[in-house]
């Protein structure tokens, strides 16, 4: 089995054992073809050669037959190095540290290599952004890699082309701007995160004085700068420091999930819920929103409102702290003359907020999002300090992305100035680097439309996509896994992004492209980013401090310095009238839109990882839809169609079809499909931007609908007077978890932070829970049989969960936020295959993990529980028992062993699971790898399942192994605590996950198995999980909750 | 109609005859279906005509100088072509087989060895998970050192490593000793590995996971 | 059943009214010896087709995978459970009449006998069919028998579904081999009654040169009875254990103690039904009202209307100790059944099993041929809904985040109908060509057949025949 | 005497005679049981009850076969999975022990009754001496009868005391009908 198995054909380039797994390579073939011929006859009628060479082809396949092979087994070629690179050991993976931006903004990360090949992305402990965790778009970016539709060529007006020449071509265009001093040369870009690349930027406007530069993200900060600029005279971003606060206010800020550094913040708001601390140290969330986001689920009070009344409830907020005696320093008479209208809530809610964030002054801190108008951050910041809270809870540093990008103009004043520019023919090439505007940008502004006036447009990206397809050239991006590169973490810690693999088509980076326009110099990016550090941090021992900075992933000592903001007076004033100009008119119906949780503004449509991955609120998968509240579904008369009977969750089968509806804005109208949201206020649609793609790959294209259709570039993120109106059209949505409600059953256990002081013990236990306790009367176990651990005979017959190491799994309620990023590193670190609409529709979606969502109380108003969900290596495994070939059984370490090559699939295992964890491959999913690329993504340590298999979590056993094999060969018998951490648990932001060795005191596991809050799901069944969960623990504010009562 | 006679004897010729047969396909299915003939015993063309024989036997090269990832990886690895330039820059370099492979060395064309031992894909096996333990490569690979051209010597199958990794003892030696594919212990194999399994802390896993994930 | 017309043995059976043996062979041979009818060769093409539909339904299954099926998570079971559990209910009354009626005396089985053993065999050949197909790697199938191997691998003992693997081809074999000791002494008769050379061959070297010696007989009838003895308790366990597959596991709603007893009912229940359904039809075509009287019919009529009763006994007492055992998790499974998304399912199995066969309390039902008629075929379109119902339960068990749907796709659907054409075909072919009747127990039950017959003076022959 | 009719070329298998009902068949064979004879047989299309009685059979030896079998299954049914579980696949399943007894009924159960079965039609076919295809009386047209309406005594030359004149003569006595002399 050596893992250096080339294909003679090509030298160096490395392929592995998977290909041969997945029936590729041609010696594999004729070696199935002369090894299973008999078995033909097994595969029953109808079934051909071919066929059955691809059904043999998976790895597990050859199970069937491993027993008794018919004829001699053929040749099969070995194919070592010529020579073999230092420090790889085939079969041991390597990793190497890289950074990706996102909206220009850097984490830092390892990626697992494979003799070569990038399979999985780990967080960089050492870099403030990740602090060891990843996100989505992280864990997803390996799948981008190898994405077999990627732009592989330049293409010029859809002919695949050649650099050369483009080269020529552009080598005589930009001599003409160079005389000119570059009059219509215009470029496009998103925001630039990477200092090498603003330099050249900014060499490429000293080249050419006459060129203008736009910088546009659909998703960005300008509020934000804009607010905190107008009130501190500076551009300064906060940084909250979680940690240190007991009450956070959040004004529709999503800061575990979608701003900017929340892996950070995640973990560090986390670090302050775990209820032990008591109730002078856990924190108190206030989180004060329409839409429900995740970090309102985490909310111990969750106010909902009308998009239109946060402003005024801050503001109330505001002006209740100021009568309460809070000094508003130089802002209060420009706060007290705002007006606010926040009709439904209840003054008392706000008196008592307000006295709780005053009660805690100095350790109390208000976020607001960024998504909210400039006047809310100007607020917000003006409250933090009102409150002592800078330098406590929050600190100020200068912003990055100004530094690198400058300009005073939001996104989208500039993207509007460009579109006019285009319009009125002024721009004769357009340079787009890596952005979509064509899609991307409100549809007011008719970019698409406005591309046609513009004689040259030059357009560098990763894929083929609506803009490449209206430009005169388009030019393949490297991915930041092919490329040298370097990025600034939101601190301002900067990294080098080193490529893992050489760049796998003739793609070239932004770096590149820019200095070949600017300088006619076609210099490497590696020179480009060497040089320009050399610059920054020079020295005689630079050498050393590269080489350093490549091994940690982090420019040492690069992270900016807090500031101390000033103080500009009616700032507030001028934000406000702004405001009032752009605020709906109360009391209408009013839509905000979003970036999808998943695929951001658009640009990881073709993820079939992310289109998959379920929305964390809604659980649709493969589209995004309007979301409407129960009381506005009943309004416009989908409800019927959406709630099934008894309104515990939209109908899970019925009607597969679900309502369209007709959104009207500003004469612009979208149909799309209708969705119900608990918790969304009532008058409200939510619409997130980023799906209806119309030019993609074969994934992205055609699933949901384009929001930018109704987007206004003036007022982009909220919109009054809408109409909304059923059409009566059907759609089918792939929905992953219709049910809502918990059903009364002690799944998800909650206490308040009082009731479990109160009695700790009592505050999770089965009796206070369960029904029927696990043991009613003598308080042991029921079981008709002397259980495992007793049982004796054979030679290794001995099962005693009590000697040796015992895996477990402890899942802490109170941590998790939902964030889906555990699913996406399972996905990669275990080969799942990815379904496809029409199969989840059915029901068949095959990730390991599932994230259970649940809504506890009203319908209207509930609160929102997260539970990971996944096989809880029961000791007494139901799905083991009911196997008839004992594909499943138990290992002496207390693993649900899952032998994929035993398994002949005849799903009872799942039937008889009571959790419901188990996954089957209904049809050839691992078809999807096969000529493709994505098959080198896959990890080699973990089988490639076939069709008829069934699979599950095995909580990542190949770790465990790999981890035992070392360590044994260092003679060391046990796994050292922390050793071994799966995927998921490794990936989670906010360290719900914990895993190890139960028969360890010392382990961090063992220890929450004993903790009070920890409880086991389904006792009661006597399966004796191996996971097992800490009990959520709110904290909620007893004043608010007699108001609300 | 009436049958003739003998039409009676058919029963029990019949009979007799179904019981012999049945027991002789068993019998062939067992020994010509089972991997203990179909693997043992594979010994494919070699592109190039290399002599463990001379060079492990004969030179006594430690198998190690080769396969030298053996106690590290998961894979003995077969040696990068430079390994043989070692030595062959200068030994024997006229040899016409000596020639094929600084060809190859030369275009950095690898070059295509035939695969002889094969687990199926869904199997994994660490080779220095054995090596460590004190198991020599002879208890899988046979005399190497013998081998004129290299053959499969044990059949590979799962119920064969299951033998071994129930009774283990019988296969453990002195770590020092696992290239030493000659040597055997003066004494009881079985009390010889009792006391290295003791020294090692070996303690084989029969569980699904040891060698399926 | 008490049949006291049938139970004196001095008097005339109703079941035949002639005292002539030789007419008794003529009317159970003469319609194998016949040109086939037009309605038989039209209902074998039309048997034949839908054969072919399912094996052309299989091999789409083989080539795809189980995904062509409507099967998910968490519904891992679909139609193909529900057709095995069916088709194996309904292959239960063959043997159970034949075997019990024998043990008790009732000489009136021989009415139906081997018709219900025939249907057993072509009902269990489509019964097995589906569990064979339902896992997902058909062509290691073969696993699931414990045969030595080089993996060192075997199978799991603990699983129920390896108790049906052999309960279910015991019961085939079992069956098959009841069946055909049973026909021997007929295929004699035939044989010595073959016209051409090659029917007389075939027929004789399947009837084994029997001769109806003295000496044979008496070890026939001993290995018939012993048969018959074993017979009785397979039925009941193969039928328990199949109800294991549910009982045994954790699923609420399945996990319930009730399930062998109340399975075996509704087998008997459902088997009785389509021979009543089959007896009715071959009856009409091949005009057997001279052997196939009246009160066999009202017989069976009652015993359905006990089996009914039973069953729907234990629909109730699953409701009760759902309710009882005050678990939610049971008690949501039933409230879920009757009144959840698949409540429609749930009624028209209590409507066809429970409500219908209440009707056969009225003689004038039980004597009424097509009003028993239609209810026969209620109680099979019943009974295949109780295992739907069954099976469904997984679509909501413990934890309501994977809670699912299930819908059959036209794979599903044109497979289970593709079962009746190979039914069919082997029960046609059965009724041209093989002894409808057991001729030698035929005669074995008339008046004359007793060497005392005449001693005494009773009623003479043939008044009894009449009447009732 | 004897010696001439062995001679007799081709040899005499025994002598047939036809009654019309069971009842006659019955008393007849009564008769001939009395007279001694030992190798004879009455045929007839169905079990005639009590007949054994009247020919002076002895016991069946089904029984015998089937309870061995029975035995032979469940034993055999149950060590194997015994082997198995606690021997060849020692693994822990479920939770449970390694030798969980009651789940391994089921297959002790069915294995016995499949042996009794194959014990019970193999065994009586082996009693019967059969399969025989061929057999003397298939040589007569009229023992076809046999599996209709016809009920047959037939005294075989075998048998000591068979002598074909006077073996005529009983049957023609007891009521026989349509004599004949089978051959061999």
């Amino acid at each position: 089995m050596s893992s250096l198995n080339l294909d003679p054909k090509n030298t160096g380039k490395q392929y592995w054992k998977s290909l041969d797994e997945l029936g590729e390579a041609p010696e594999f073939k004729n070696f199935l073809e002369r090894e299973f011929p008999e078995g033909a006859s097994e595969m029953g009628t109808g079934v051909s050669r071919r066929k059955f060479l691809q059904v043999m082809g998976a790895g597990m396949a050859l199970a069937g037959v491993s027993g008794c092979k018919i004829v001699r087994r053929p040749d099969q070629n070995i194919l070592p190095y010529n020579k073999m690179p230092e420090s790889l050991i085939p079969g041991v993976p390597q990793f190497y540290a890289t950074a990706m931006s996102v909206g220009g903004e850097a984490v830092g990360l390892l990626v697992e290599s494979h003799e070569g090949r990038p399979t999985k992305v780990e967080g960089n402990p050492k870099h403030p952004s990740s602090l060891g965790a990843t996100g989505k778009y992280h864990q997803a970016s390996v799948l981008g890699l190898y994405d077999p539709e990627r732009s592989q060529t330049p293409v010029k007006g859809g002919q695949s082309s050649e650099w050369s020449a483009f080269w020529s071509e552009a080598d005589v265009l930009f001599a003409g701007y160079k005389q000119n001093g570059g009059q219509g040369l215009r470029f496009l870009s998103g925001y630039i995160g990477s200092p090498s690349l603003a330099e050249l930027k900014a060499h490429v406007l000293k080249t050419y004085p006459n060129a203008k530069w736009t910088t546009f993200e659909a998703v960005n900060r300008d509020a934000q700068a804009q607010g905190i600029a107008a009130v501190t005279g500076a551009d300064l971003d906060p940084h909250y420091k979680f940690e240190a606060a007991k009450r956070v206010l959040s004004i529709d800020a999503d800061f575990t999930e979608a701003e900017s550094d929340h892996l950070k913040y995640g973990k560090a708001f986390i670090s302050t819920r775990n209820p032990d601390l008591g109730p002078e140290k856990m924190s108190r969330l206030y989180s004060v929103e329409s839409l429900f986001s995740p970090t309102g689920g985490t909310a111990d009070h969750r106010l909902r409102v009308k998009p239109g009344q946060i402003v005024s409830v801050l503001i109330l907020v505001a002006k209740e702290l100021a009568s309460q005696g809070l000094a508003l320093g130089e802002w209060a008479a420009e706060i007290g003359a705002l007006s606010a209208d926040a009709a439904g809530v209840k003054p008392a809610y706000i008196k008592e907020l307000a006295k709780d964030l005053l009660e805690n002054k100095g350790t109390s801190v208000v976020v607001v999002g960024k998504y909210q108008p400039a006047l809310a951050h100007a607020i917000g910041h003006v409250l933090n300090v009102a409150l002592g809270s800078v330098g406590v809870t929050v600190e100020y540093k200068p912003s990055v992305i100004k530094a690198l990008n400058g300009g005073s103009a939001g996104a989208y004043e500039s993207i509007a100035e460009l579109a006019s520019a285009m319009g009125a023919g002024q721009v004769e090439t357009l340079v787009i680097l890596d952005s979509n505007p064509a899609f991307a940008t409100p549809a007011d502004l008719d970019f698409a439309g406005k591309l046609s006036k513009v004689k040259h447009v030059i357009n560098l990206g990763s894929e083929p996509n609506e803009t490449s397809s209206l430009s005169e050239w388009h030019l393949p991006l490297s991915h930041f896994m092919e490329e040298w590169g370097d990025g600034l973490a939101y601190d301002g810690t900067a990294s080098i992004a080193q490529p893992l693999i050489q760049p796998m088509y003739s793609t070239q980076g932004a770096a590149e492209l820019l200095a070949g326009l600017s300088g006619f110099e076609h210099r490497k990016s590696h020179d480009i980013v060497k040089e320009y550090w050399r610059k920054r941090i020079g020295g005689v021992d630079f050498e050393h401090k590269w080489r350093e900075s490549l091994h940690d992933g982090v420019i040492a000592k690069t992270a900016y310095a807090s500031v101390n903001p000033g103080a500009v007076k009616d700032g507030i004033a001028k934000l406000a009238t702004a405001y009032a100009a752009k605020l709906p008119k109360a009391g209408g119906l009013e839509i905000i839109f979003r970036a999808h949780p998943n695929l951001y503004d658009g640009r990881y449509a073709n993820n079939s990882w992310l289109q998959e991955l379920p929305d964390p609120i809604t659980k649709l998968t493969w589209d995004n839809a309007v979301f409407v509240s129960p009381s506005l579904a009943d309004k416009i008369g989908v409800s019927s169609h959406l709630f099934n009977k008894d309104k515990t969750g939209t109908s899970m089968g019925e009607y597969r079809n679900r309502p369209m509806v007709r959104v009207t804005v500003g004469g612009k109208s979208l149909e799309a499909v209708a969705w119900i949201v608990p918790g969304l206020s009532d008058e409200t649609i939510l619409l997130h931007f980023g799906y209806g793609r119309r030019t993609t790959g074969k994934v992205g294209t055609g699933t949901g609908f384009d929001a930018y259709a109704i987007m206004n570039s003036a007022s982009p993120f909220l919109a009054g007077d809408v109409k909304v109106e059923s059409t009566g059209g059907m759609y089918e949505v792939a929905c992953t978890q219709d049910h809502w409600s918990l059903e009364g059953r002690p799944i998800v256990r909650e206490a308040g932070l009082e009731g479990y002081e109160e009695n700790k013990e009592e505050a999770f236990s089965e009796e206070k829970w369960n029904e029927h306790p696990v043991d009613p009367v003598t308080g042991k176990e029921k079981s008709l049989w002397t259980e495992a651990p007793a049982s004796k005979g054979g030679d290794r017959g001995t099962y005693d969960f009590s000697v040796g190491m015992q895996w477990g799994m402890v899942i802490d309620l109170n941590n998790c936020t939902g964030c889906n990023t555990c699913l996406l590193a399972c996905t990669a670190e275990n080969n799942i295959p990815v379904v496809g609409k029409e199969q989840v529709l059915r029901g068949r979606e095959m990730h390991w993990i599932r994230l259970d969502r649940y809504f506890t109380g009203s319908i209207d108003n509930p609160e929102l529980v997260f539970q990971p969900m996944t096989c809880q290596q029961c000791e007494n495994a139901p799905c083991e028992e009911v196997c008839p070939v004992a594909a499943t059984v138990h290992s002496h370490e207390g693993l649900n062993d899952m032998a994929y090559n035993r398994c002949i699939g005849t799903r009872y295992c799942s039937n008889n699971c009571p959790y419901k964890v188990r996954r089957f491959n209904f049809f050839n999913y691992t078809n999807q790898w096969k000529n493709s690329p994505l098959s080198m993504q896959k990890n080699p340590d973990v089988t490639v399942r076939f069709r008829g298999v069934m699979e599950k979590c095995t909580y990542c056993v190949q770790r465990i192994n790999r981890a035992r094999i070392q360590f044994k060969n260092k003679g060391q018998e046990t796994i050292p605590d922390g050793a071994v951490t799966p995927a998921c648990a490794q990936a989670c932001p906010t360290d719900a996950i914990v895993f190890g060795n139960i028969n360890d005191a010392s382990s961090r596991v063992a220890k929450l198995k004993s903790h009070p809050r920890n409880y086991g799901v389904l006792m009661d069944l006597n399966t004796k999980p191996r996971t097992t969960y800490l009990g959520r623990v709110r904290n909620p504010n007893k004043a608010i909750e007699k108001i609300q009562a | 109609m009436v049958f003739p006679k003998w039409t009676n004897k058919i029963p029990a010729v019949a009979a007799v005859s179904a019981f012999v047969l049945l027991n002789v396909l068993i019998f062939l299915f067992w020994y010509w279906g089972s991997p203990k003939h179909l693997n043992v015993g594979f010994q494919p063309e070699q592109p190039i005509h290399y002599s463990h024989k001379l060079h492990a036997g004969t030179m006594g090269i430690d198998c190690r100088y080769c396969h030298f990832n053996v106690e590290r990886g998961q894979f003995a690895g077969v040696p990068p072509t430079e390994v043989c330039m070692n030595c062959h820059t200068t030994v024997k370099t006229n040899s016409p087989e000596i020639v094929k492979i600084r060809e190859a060395f030369a275009t950095g064309r690898p070059i295509p060895w035939v695969r002889v031992h094969k687990l199926p894909e869904f199997a994994y096996f660490n080779h220095s998970a054995h090596v460590n333990k004190g198991v020599s490569c002879v208890s899988c690979h046979g005399r190497i050192d013998q081998m004129e051209v290299v053959r499969e010597d044990q059949p590979l199958s799962m119920s064969w490593c299951l033998d071994c990794h129930r009774n283990p003892a019988k296969n453990i030696r002195d770590r020092k000793l696992v290239t030493n594919l000659a040597w055997r212990p003066d004494g009881d194999p079985v009390e010889n590995g009792l006391k290295f399994m003791e020294k090692y802390h070996v303690n084989t896993r029969t569980d699904c996971n040891t060698c399926h994930r | 059943m008490i049949l006291h017309r049938d139970d004196d043995p001095t008097r005339r059976p109703t079941l035949v009214e002639t005292g002539d043996f030789h007419e008794v062979t003529d009317i159970i041979t003469i319609p194998a010896e016949t040109k086939p009818t037009s309605t038989w060769v039209i209902l074998l093409l039309m048997s034949l087709s839908l054969l072919s539909v399912m094996i052309g339904m299989i091999g789409y299954l083989f080539w795809e995978g189980t995904g062509v099926w409507g099967v998910n998570i968490p519904v891992g079971w679909g139609w193909a459970i529900v057709n095995f559990v069916w088709w194996i209910g309904i292959g239960h009354a063959g043997t159970l009449i034949s075997a019990i009626l024998f043990l008790f005396r009732q000489r009136w089985r021989t009415a139906i006998n081997r018709f219900s053993e025939a249907m057993t065999i072509f009902a269990v050949m489509c019964a097995g069919i589906f569990p064979g197909i339902h896992v997902g790697r058909i062509w290691v199938i073969y696993w699931v028998f414990p045969i030595p191997n080089s993996m060192g691998v075997w199978p799991n003992f603990r699983s129920p579904l390896l108790w049906d693997v052999f309960a279910v081809s015991t019961y085939f074999t079992v069956s098959l081999l009841f069946w055909y000791m049973g026909l021997i002494p007929d295929l004699a008769t035939f044989r010595d009654r073959a016209t051409t050379k090659v029917r007389g061959f075939v027929l004789a070297i399947f009837a084994l040169g029997w001769r109806g010696s003295a000496r044979h007989w008496q070890n026939y009838e001993r290995a018939y009875l012993i048969l018959a003895a074993i017979s009785t308790p397979l039925v009941l366990s193969v039928h328990s254990i199949v109800s294991f597959d549910f009982a045994v596991s954790k699923v609420p709603g399945w996990h319930t103690t009730i399930f062998p007893p109340y399975f075996v009912a509704g087998a008997v229940f459902s088997g009785f039904a389509l021979v009543e359904t089959l007896l009715l039809i071959a009856r009409q075509v091949f005009g057997l009202h001279k052997v196939v009287r009246m009160h066999h019919l009202d017989n069976m009529n009652k015993f359905m209307l006990l089996t009914g009763s039973l069953v729907g006994y234990a629909y109730g007492m699953e409701l009760f100790i759902a309710w009882y055992s005050g678990n939610m998790y049971e008690r949501f499974a039933f409230y879920n059944r009757a009144l959840g998304e698949f409540w429609w399912s749930y009624w028209i199995m209590v409507s066809c099993n429970v409500i219908a066969p209440q009707l056969f309390w009225f003689k004038k039902i039980r004597f009424n041929i097509p009003i028993m008629f239609i209810i026969t075929i209620l109680i099979n379109i019943g009974m295949w809904f109780e295992r739907f119902v069954i099976v469904i339960t997984l679509h909501a068990d413990f934890l309501p985040s994977s809670w699912g749907y299930y819908r059959p796709t036209w794979v599903d659907i044109w497979t289970y109908i593709g079962t009746f054409g190979l039914f069919g075909t082997f029960f046609l072919l059965f009724l041209k060509y093989l002894p409808q009747l057991a001729i030698a127990e035929v005669k074995g039950v008339m008046p004359e057949a007793s060497p005392h017959f005449g001693d005494d003076h009773h009623a003479p022959a043939g008044a009894s025949a009449k009447g009732h | 005497m004897e010696k001439t009719i062995s001679d007799v070329k081709p040899k005499v298998f025994g002598v047939l005679a036809q009654f019309a009902t069971p009842k006659d068949v019955y008393h007849a064979a009564e008769k001939v049981r009395d007279k001694g004879y030992k190798k004879w047989d009455v045929h007839s299309p169905f079990p005639i009850h009590g007949i054994d009685g009247a020919m002076g059979l002895g016991d069946s030896r089904m029984g015998w076969i089937a309870l061995f079998m029975a035995m032979a299954g469940c034993f055999g049914g149950f060590g194997l999975q015994y082997w198995i579980n606690m021997f060849a696949q020692p693994v822990v399943i479920g939770g449970k022990p390694l030798n969980p007894y009651p789940a391994f009924v089921p297959v002790s159960f069915e294995p016995g009754i499949l042996f009794t079965a194959f014990g019970c039609i193999i065994g009586m076919l082996v009693l019967n001496g059969l399969p025989r295809w061929y057999h003397a009386l298939f040589t007569s047209q009229n023992f076809k009868k046999f599996s209709d309406n016809g009920f047959f005594i037939c005294i075989e030359a075998r048998d000591p005391r068979f002598k074909l004149d006077e073996t005529r003569k009983l049957l023609e006595d007891i009521g026989g009908r349509n004599i004949e002399v089978v051959e061999d």
